[in-house]
């Protein structure tokens, strides 16, 4: 059997209370993957890839380079996110999150 | 009425509150003093070195330069706490402390949110 | 006679500030000019044909407060987004065929006037 | 065939959530059935007539999402209190004329039969 | 899809999403494990006593009392955090810990957001 | 003269970070009336009379009533929170703010 993720697709900004809730579900997944987009992507200034150990981060292109994110580690930066994120949804996941 | 400020603590891009604010802060400079102040996640929208050419949406650090007629001061403390103090900024901006950013409300005649 | 202004940008139902802004101007205009400019989703409110089964018809509400003498405009940007139109004729006092009596759709630089002729300016945003 | 159903809360242009549903549904009509249901102030969505100079047509958007076949959906109560009636017939897939082809209003109980129905749920909202 | 959990973190009143929740909810329970969760400001949906008449709106305590069926979790922590503790609260709630209100959510099939 | 106030209009929960800009503000201001609507009447349950010492605090009945808010102490309740307001926003007001 294939594995199967979590995965969670984050578009809110660090100081939402919907991402603490987000990060909360995902300290307690042991196998989680994290999807960035739009005003999500701000989670890379803040340094969630340092909270969330072990948990695949993603985050949308057109995202960062509208908001003037460079990330410069430990994210994923697919040619298409949107292709990637829904593949993984329908594929490969245990349970999807949206935030 | 011969003063606004317009407070901006919404995120640019995920919303169209920031575009609106600067179209509205724009449209007031004939006639009045006016500030747009950003606090909270309104910080966000003076990271230098923007390009929403692939979101197919307005380039909203070119429409604050194009505007450089228009005071743009930035809570210090939400830009921290936010992690961008090390980032490259928007040059046309002012970064003030929390006394000064609430002077500069107390001093507007009027106050708008977005 | 003093003049009110008072900014909205959310659209009716989801937020209450249509309603408050309703209630606010209703006491405004026994004494004062009251001014309202509808800015970003809040161009929804003049929509003819509401019919909120469990809530107050905000489009309503705002033609009784453009009856009684409010002066309401619509920003034309916001307006045009969201496919309201802006028509050369004006009927009954709107020039958009989608609003009701009294309110009209009008350039962002009319915020701008209803502002420096104000008094004092209420702006009420989620 | 696998089904998705996204949920929507939020209009047009005040928030990026229809541009972003519809990158999602794009990509799944490749492969599986596509759900929108238009929940609160997401049925202003499929309005006709929207002419945003600045921003992606979200009314186009979306009639381009039911041509290639996903079923989209709008509550009737949050319909009706923002002013789209639905009619007794359908015309071009859709049973109400301020409407964009193939967006249908339909009753809530629609979100729990797509929800169901569906393997997976993607839930936008402010 | 088999469960449906709805996280309303709105407070009830100030806008349609408390009440657009419950609407949502109520319609789900023929056929499906529902559950409400109340979290942040949500949490002030279960404050005992609420009377919208003169608001003209809809009694949102009095729609969770009529679907008595809907399985309705309340997070502590944000109880606590708004004061809301020593108040009377509406019987057919359930009070659950922070690890209680994620299980709730991991054992659903799908979370949608109010 | 008559006396100027600054008029605060509060309409968000207590956990907004604009029901915290707002309250910086009010302990700025030697002369605030803070008038609670809507979701702001909230504050009423976190002790907000404590924070803000020597402003005058209304609320709006409607919305307390809606919200089940039963207050106890040192707040006033007009008959019509709106007419009031309006008139001190006009007439008795250095400043007008709404949050």
């Amino acid at each position: 059997m294939q594995e199967e993720f979590d995965i969670f697709l984050l578009t809110k900004t660090p100081f939402s209370p919907r991402s603490e809730l987000c990060l909360k579900l995902i300290s307690r997944s042991g196998n989680a993957r994290l999807y960035l987009a739009e005003d999500g992507v701000y989670h890379l200034l803040s340094g969630v890839q340092e909270l969330i150990h072990g948990c695949t981060v993603y985050a949308c292109k057109e995202d960062l380079e509208a908001r003037a994110v460079n990330v410069r580690e430990k994210v994923i930066i697919p040619d298409n996110f949107y292709s990637v994120l829904i593949e993984d949804i329908m594929e490969h996941c245990k349970r999807a999150y949206t935030f | 009425m011969k003063s606004v400020f317009y407070l901006l603590d919404t995120a640019p891009y995920g919303s169209e509150k920031a575009f609106g604010a600067l179209n509205a802060a724009a449209v007031s400079l004939a006639g009045m003093n006016v500030v747009l102040g950003l606090y909270g996640d309104g910080v966000y929208l003076v990271v230098a070195g923007q390009d929403s050419t692939k979101l197919g949406v307005p380039n909203l650090s070119d429409i604050l330069y194009s505007y450089g007629e228009l005071r743009v001061i930035v809570h210090e403390p939400s830009l921290i706490e936010r992690g961008l103090f090390g980032e490259i900024l928007v040059e046309t901006i002012e970064l003030v402390d929390e006394d000064d950013f609430l002077e500069a409300m107390e001093n507007s005649d009027s106050v708008i949110l977005f | 006679m003093k003049t009110l202004t008072i900014v909205l940008t959310d659209g009716p139902y989801i937020s209450e500030y249509a309603e408050i802004a309703c209630k606010l101007a209703e006491e405004a205009l026994k004494q004062y000019q009251v001014n309202i400019f509808l800015y970003l989703d809040a161009v929804h409110i003049p929509k003819k044909g509401q019919n909120p089964s469990f809530f107050t018809n905000a489009g309503e509400l705002f033609t009784g407060l453009a009856e009684k003498g409010a002066v309401i405009r619509a920003c034309a940007r916001c307006a045009a987004a969201r496919g309201y139109t802006a028509e050369e004729d004006t009927l009954k006092g709107s020039n958009c065929e989608d609003y009701l009596p009294g309110i009209k759709i009008s350039s962002l630089y009319e915020l701008s006037e209803m502002l420096k002729k104000s008094d004092k300016v209420i702006s009420l945003s989620r």
